[in-house]
């Protein structure tokens, strides 16, 4: 029994330097050539860090594309999402008001064309995608408010839509971030 | 013995029987339906009490008093399959019993002075004389002579055997009959253990054991019956929560249903019935273990003579040597 | 002349000697004639030969091939080799070659052959099937053994056996874990009765080897062990179904009980109740009814066992989980359906 | 949306044909057989000579269970001693506090037991040093110690008598050197290819295009998430777990992270089949496992593809399928085969909420944890799975006439003893926390109004879940629960403990116990059990009996939640 634990403990030990010390290591070490050197892929605007690919933000601004409803407000020190039950009364009013909030804001939509995404919070809370049909549901709006012609806005809206990888694995997709960043670009221009 | 199942006689013990099985310390040795028993007392005081005191959110009285007599048919009916089980093993001990009745016995020692005893005095290692149109007291073995014995009494074969002194068919059993010669015979059991003895008790279920395969399904049955009872237990609370409260009866009928009343109820008089399947075949089985274990059997070992092929071998040909004639 | 040598024999090889002697016309009644005065000469382990000397001093013998031949050789007499191939011929055949002399000269070969019971092959197909492997057990010698073997369709057979023989052979098959069933009737089979798993002792038998035993056949039937097997099994697959239709049977009882609890407080639980029960209260009490009426609805089940099919393992689970297994899901929706219809008109 | 659907099928094909070889890598390695990752062996021999243990020394299976429950118990230690000081600690960039004594309590027992349920959040609640050492440990060691007593079980039911079988560490070392290592690599490598952060610089503040100020958490995730979803753990980096758009950047990590889910787990059921060299045996039991999985996972993926009904009439395009909770750039298809992945496995991880689920995926997310056979944790899965062979051997063995049998060895009191043990644990544990907590909240609603974030029979669900995932030593939650609370850590504390060790006890003990039995070789009249018809069987005894105890229950959350839509 002794011995047992004596052996235990230093297993224990050994094992600490093995998975703890040198597998994270090569994995660091491999991270340093690896896109944004393991920080994560961060995206500029004018010489200033303005996000990180992957990790979505707020664009509550209507001149902006706007981003999926979050449950933790964009911020992403944290993360979560909404919880709610399908069923859940409070929730279906909730999506109620925000179906109601996209059509005025987006006058073109007919009602019971509303994308699912743009009235429903993701798990995360930092989801930096809409749909396509998400996209183009707010050209007009955008356009509108930018003083852009909407065709040009649409064709923006085209050149960021991104097919699934291997064309099978998940739906198709707009980043929110970088549409928004092009159409910043372009009415900088 | 009769092909059928239920003779009327039997029928008549079996059910007297259901109802005195109803004793819980006889229950408790079935699990499930023990269990089966409590709910059916729990419900008898419901029904009672909603004669004191009606209260609706229970059901009427007759509906409970309906689950509660169903309840009771459930225990009797389960008692009744053990009952009629029992019995037809019971019909059978009782007549082998009148076989074992005192029967006199002709005491030899070694003097070779006879002397008349009864049956039940004769002692292991005793001698004992038996002539034709007699009863063999007890089982023994023969040391002297040679004779014809009729065996129906246990067997039911009526063409009688031959038995003698030395060899291997030597041994005599209690209850049967001599039909020819004189035999000595050596006492080989005490009073009371007899083969007739054995065979009795045997059959009458009194040394009946649970063999292992029955106790580990009765351990699967009990596990059944516990997560049925935490199924039950636990439902209380979840109603509550969803504000449909639940009545008595119901939680009762769904308990019961839910156990394995069907193969609880019916476990003891299947293992009876094994029992009793082989002594139809004319086999004695000394537990229901050994029942079980030849159903496992992996290799038979036969004796050729008598199993394999007939009695013994036949001339078939005669070869002439050369210059023979037939 | 055999048959002279047999008339006296009252073993049942003798007799049927003369059986064998009357079907080729050989008049019994005037053989006998020559019995009178005739000594007879018992079968000995010594000789291993029997016969009589007529009372006119002619020596008829019959015996083994070589217990024969050194009383023809002794005799200075010829000992043919026909004689000797025949001898080979019958015992390779399975039978047991008698030589018959007359005055120490050679008369010829008598064959004699073992009848296999009629219908036994089938029997041993059948346990074959249920993963039985029987072996013979023969006093015979390993050539005889064999072509008898083969004839019944045992799978194995231990020739020339002395009662430790069985012993041994049962010892080795249970230390590969194998269980061994073995019938017996003499003393000298007590310790094999005990050692085997299920040892069956003729009622004739010793009351040693009843007391060594565990089960005693007062029919004193050798092939009676078939039947206690399928006893056995029977035993086990009673229990095994009704097993299973108990618990099947829970699928149909939830679909009729938990609708029928919680509809009242929750209308929208009724799409639960499949089997459209008229009431909660019709639903409990066709489920409790349906429950009890199947215990005696199976009594006969449980006293007659479940029959017993040698198809293998397998295909016997695949019967019996249709029967029992799927019976038990899909009857308790029938039957809890017409008794509801049943009580629904009380209620 | 049937590229969708093509892509999930991807997924999980790529799984069984990834699992096939590793299976019988798996039984190589454990037999002990020549093979080509032997280069290690010089790695594993330092380990046991720095730690004096004998490799060649082999166990009896109680001492095999000595030795598991000793090194469990002092990694505990370990693990408290790390969470209750990480603040002091160094590798802490973001400042975060050191937990409360039971915090760090219900955590160290959390992951102690593979279950990964998480009261904390991780950007906030850990420190890197705390995620490293403590957590990604802890997800190694456990991991390996299912699969260490699974192979206990192999060992045992070789066709042989034997008092010992084999030696504990060397099946547990070369459960991390040989498996989960390598795995781990490839998986960490890919991750950090595809944008998953593996730094040790703390969050960066930013603002935003719009202008807000914000910041984004991140740390040394790779390699955590590898392990974490190799091993069945499944307690994420993020609070969030791979919903997260770091730790589960792209379809491509989704589709590695999710194979990753069920990988060893199949490879395990497959390598039963060539550690016996009886290869039907493995397929056997995959193909109920998988059966039984599909049985799950279709309806699943139907439901989530079509969408919330209650928001039918509310005039959304749900032609995207329900989409709360869930991530655009998953989709619903494969949020769906996630959700019922990292159930039936006893992963816990997540890329979408299952509190949003509809109601019958909820039901089936509960269904896989329950039964906790489909696939299963690492190891622990198919020591679950082995408890049910052994009722199956039971009732299917008296129903051909013999006295039960397992590959030879004869199935007893005793053995059913445990068995049944065992198999009751799931429902006492379940049912009864889910009763307890019920009638604590009816008793005072408003005390414990905090807990149900959902009312009516959501709100049920909730609670039943956590006891369910708690009980399958999941970690996935209805995260509306408002579950750090005494109560609730307390009594899943408990329920984590006993539902861990004696699940791995009981199966363990069966196996001694059969392994010391005479050995029956097979005959026409033994029921052989690497047959279809045998799997049929098992299929029947885990639905019936482990599936038919929550019917009620799930009567009254989902089904009742499923039925009163549009009622």
């Amino acid at each position: 029994m002794k011995n047992n634990i004596a052996s235990a403990f230093r297993l224990t030990l050994a094992l600490l330097v093995l998975c703890c010390g040198a597998y994270p290591a090569l994995v660091w070490g491999a991270a340093q050539v690896a896109p944004g050197q393991g920080q994560g892929v961060q995206v500029s605007h004018k010489g200033r860090v303005v996000g990180f690919e992957d990790v979505g933000q707020k664009f509550d601004r209507p001149e902006y594309f706007s981003s999926r409803p979050s449950a933790v407000d964009y911020r992403a020190d944290g993360s979560g999402g909404s919880n709610k039950g399908p069923t859940n009364p409070e929730y279906v009013a909730e999506v109620g008001t925000r179906v109601a909030a996209f059509l005025r804001l987006n006058p073109s939509v007919k009602p019971g064309q509303v994308p699912v995404e743009m009235v429903t919070a993701s798990g995360s809370g930092l989801d930096p995608h809409i749909s396509p049909a998400g996209a183009y549901a707010q050209v007009e709006r955008v356009a509108r408010l930018r003083g852009l012609p909407a065709a040009r806005v649409k064709a923006l809206v085209d050149a960021h839509v991104q097919e699934p990888i291997f064309v099978l694995l998940g739906p198709v997709t707009v980043n929110v971030l970088q549409l928004n960043l092009a159409l910043d670009t372009l009415t900088e221009k | 013995m009769s092909n059928s199942l239920f003779q009327p006689a039997l029928v008549s013990e079996a059910v007297k029987q259901a109802f005195v099985k109803l004793d819980p310390r006889v229950m408790v040795r079935n699990p499930v339906m023990f269990t089966v028993e409590l709910g059916t007392v729990v419900m008898l005081l419901v029904t009672l009490g909603l004669l004191v005191r009606p209260d609706p959110t229970q059901g009427s009285f007759g509906y409970n008093f309906a689950v509660f007599l169903v309840l009771l048919l459930t225990l009797l009916f389960a008692n009744f399959a053990e009952a009629i089980a029992e019995a037809r093993g019971k019909a059978q001990a009782e007549s082998l019993r009148k076989t074992r009745e005192e029967t006199p016995a002709r005491v030899v020692d070694e003097r070779g002075t006879e002397n008349m005893v009864s049956s039940s005095q004769l002692r292991k290692g005793q001698f004992f004389l038996v002539e034709a149109g007699e009863i063999i007291p007890t089982d023994g073995e023969i040391v002297e002579g040679l004779a014809t014995i009729d065996e129906s009494a246990i067997t039911g074969e009526s063409a009688p055997v031959i038995r003698e002194a030395g060899g291997d068919k030597s041994s005599v059993t209690g209850g049967t009959k001599v039909l020819s010669d004189r035999i000595k015979v050596v006492v080989t059991t005490e009073p009371g253990e007899s083969f007739l003895d054995k065979m009795i008790a045997l059959v009458e279920g009194a040394s009946r054991q649970k063999t292992p395969n029955e106790i580990a399904l009765t351990i699967l049955l009990a596990g059944f019956t516990l997560v049925f009872i935490i199924v039950c237990l636990t439902l209380q609370p979840f109603a509550a929560y969803a504000n449909t409260p639940i009545a008595v009866a119901s939680f009762i009928a769904l308990f019961v249903c839910l156990i394995p009343t069907t193969i609880g109820g019916l476990l003891s008089a299947i293992g009876i019935a094994g029992m009793d399947r082989a002594l139809r075949a004319n086999v004695i089985t000394k537990s229901g273990k050994a029942v079980e274990t030849a159903g496992d059997i992996d290799v038979l070992l036969l004796d050729k003579t008598g199993t394999i092929t007939i009695g013994n071998r036949k001339a078939t040909h005669f070869w002439p040597a050369p210059g023979v004639a037939v | 002349m055999s048959t002279i040598a047999s008339l006296t024999d009252e073993t049942p090889e003798g007799k049927s000697i003369v059986e064998l002697a009357l079907t080729q016309q050989v008049d019994a009644l005037k053989l006998k004639v020559h019995l009178k005065g005739a000594e007879l000469i018992k079968f000995t382990a010594e000789t291993r030969s029997s016969g009589v000397t007529l009372a006119d001093g002619t020596r008829i013998r019959k015996g083994a091939a070589d217990a024969i031949r050194q009383l023809t050789e002794r005799a200075g007499k010829a000992y043919p080799a026909e004689v000797v191939e025949r001898v080979q011929l019958v015992a390779s055949n399975g039978g047991t070659p008698l030589v018959v002399s007359h005055n120490d000269e050679v008369l010829g070969v008598v064959e004699l052959q073992d009848i296999i019971k009629p219908g036994i092959q089938e029997r041993f197909e059948r346990l074959r099937r249920m993963g039985i492997k029987t072996v013979m057990v023969t006093g015979d010698n390993p050539l005889t053994a064999k072509f008898i073997a083969e004839k019944a369709g045992v799978d194995d057979f231990i020739a020339e056996a002395k009662p430790e023989d069985k012993m041994q052979y049962i010892r080795a098959e249970q230390q590969q874990g194998k269980l061994v069933a073995m019938m017996g009737d003499g003393t000298n089979d007590a310790p094999a009765l005990a050692q085997a798993d299920v040892g069956v002792a003729m009622n004739s038998g010793t009351q040693a080897a009843k007391e060594a035993g565990n089960m005693v056949d007062l029919d004193n039937d050798p092939t009676k062990l078939i039947e206690v097997v399928e006893i056995g099994k029977q035993l086990l697959m009673t229990r095994g179904t009704l097993t299973t239709f108990s618990i099947a049977n829970d699928v149909a009882k939830y679909f009729a009980i938990v609708p029928a609890l919680f509809m009242v407080g929750i209308p929208a639980l009724g799409a639960l109740n499949v089997m459209g029960l008229k009431s909660p209260q019709s639903a409990i009490l066709s489920a409790v009814i349906f429950n009890a009426l199947l215990i005696p609805a199976l009594v006969p089940l449980a006293l007659r066992g479940v029959a017993y099919k040698p198809v293998g393992a397998s295909a016997l689970l695949r019967r019996n989980l249709l029967i029992y297994g799927l019976g038990g899901v899909v009857a308790p929706f029938i039957g809890i359906k017409l008794i509801d219809l049943v009580v629904g008109l009380f209620m | 949306m049937s590229t969708e659907l093509l892509g999930i099928a991807a997924i999980f094909g790529a799984t069984v044909l990834l699992a096939i070889p590793l299976g019988r890598y798996l039984a190589t390695v454990y037999r002990g057989d020549r093979s080509w990752s032997d280069f290690l062996a010089p790695l594993e021999n330092g380990l046991y000579r720095l730690s004096g243990i004998n490799p060649a020394r082999e166990m009896s299976w109680q001492q095999h269970l000595q030795t598991l429950l000793t090194i469990n118990v002092l990694w505990f230690v370990w693990a408290m001693f790390v969470f209750c000081f990480q603040g002091s600690l160094p590798l802490n960039p973001d400042g975060n506090p050191s937990m409360s004594a039971d915090q760090a309590f219900n955590t160290a027992i959390s992951f102690l037991v593979n279950c990964n349920l998480q009261h904390y959040s991780g950007e906030t609640g850990l420190t890197y040093l705390s995620q490293l050492v403590g957590i990604m440990f802890l997800q190694f060691v456990t991991a390996a110690t299912g699969m260490a007593a699974c192979v206990v079980v192999f060992n045992a039911l070789r066709d042989r008598s034997a008092d010992k079988l084999g030696n504990f560490y060397v099946y547990f070392v070369r459960s991390i050197t040989r498996v989960l290592l390598p795995l781990s690599l490839v998986l960490g490598l890919l991750l950090v290819f595809q944008g998953t952060p593996m730094t040790f610089a703390g969050k960066q503040a930013l603002i935003t295009l719009q202008g807000d100020t914000t910041a984004v958490s991140r740390g040394p995730a790779a390699a955590m998430i590898a392990i974490k979803q190799l091993g069945t753990n499944g307690g994420g980096f993020f609070g969030v777990n791979s919903a997260h758009p770091l730790e589960n950047p792209t379809c491509l990590t989704n589709m590695a992270e999710n194979l990753s889910i069920t990988l060893i787990p199949m490879a395990l059921a497959l390598a039963l089949g060539f550690y016996l060299r009886r290869p039907k045996l493995g397929y056997m039991v995959f193909g109920v496992m998988t059966a039984s999985y599909l049985l799950l996972q279709v309806p699943t993926v139907y439901l989530e593809m079509h969408g919330n009904p209650a928001l039918a009439t509310l005039g959304v395009d749900q032609t995207l399928g329900a989409l709360e909770g869930k991530e655009m750039r998953l989709g619903s298809a494969a949020s769906a085969l996630w959700a019922i992945q990292t159930t039936v496995t006893s992963n816990g991880s997540v890329n979408a909420m299952h509190d949003s689920l509809t109601p019958l995926s909820g039901m089936n997310a509960m269904l896989g944890m329950m039964t906790n056979a489909f696939y299963g944790g690492v190891g622990v899965g198919l020591l679950n799975f082995f408890v049910f062979i052994i009722v199956a051997v039971f009732i299917s063995g008296l129903m051909v006439g013999r006295t039960p049998e397992l590959l030879g060895k004869k199935i007893e009191a005793r053995e059913m003893k445990i068995a049944t043990i065992v198999a009751l644990l799931q429902p006492l544990m379940i049912l009864g926390g889910t009763a307890l907590a019920a009638h604590l909240y009816v008793s005072n609603p408003t005390e414990y109004a905090s807990w149900l974030a959902n009312p009516g029979y959501h709100g049920f669900s909730e609670m039943l879940y956590e006891y369910t995932s708690a009980a399958a030593n999941n970690g996935s939650g209805f995260e509306g629960l408002g579950d750090n609370t005494p109560w609730w850590n307390i009594s899943t504390g408990l329920v984590l403990l006993l539902s861990r060790y004696l699940p791995i006890i009981g199966p363990v003990a069966i196996a001694g116990l059969l392994a010391g039995k005479k050995y029956i070789p097979e005959s026409a009249g033994t029921l052989r059990v690497d047959t279809a018809t045998f799997g049929l069987m098992v299929f029947f005894v885990i639905w019936i009996i482990a599936a038919l105890a929550f019917f009620p229950a799930l009567a009254l959350g989902p089904l009742a939640e499923h039925f009163s839509i549009g009622y």
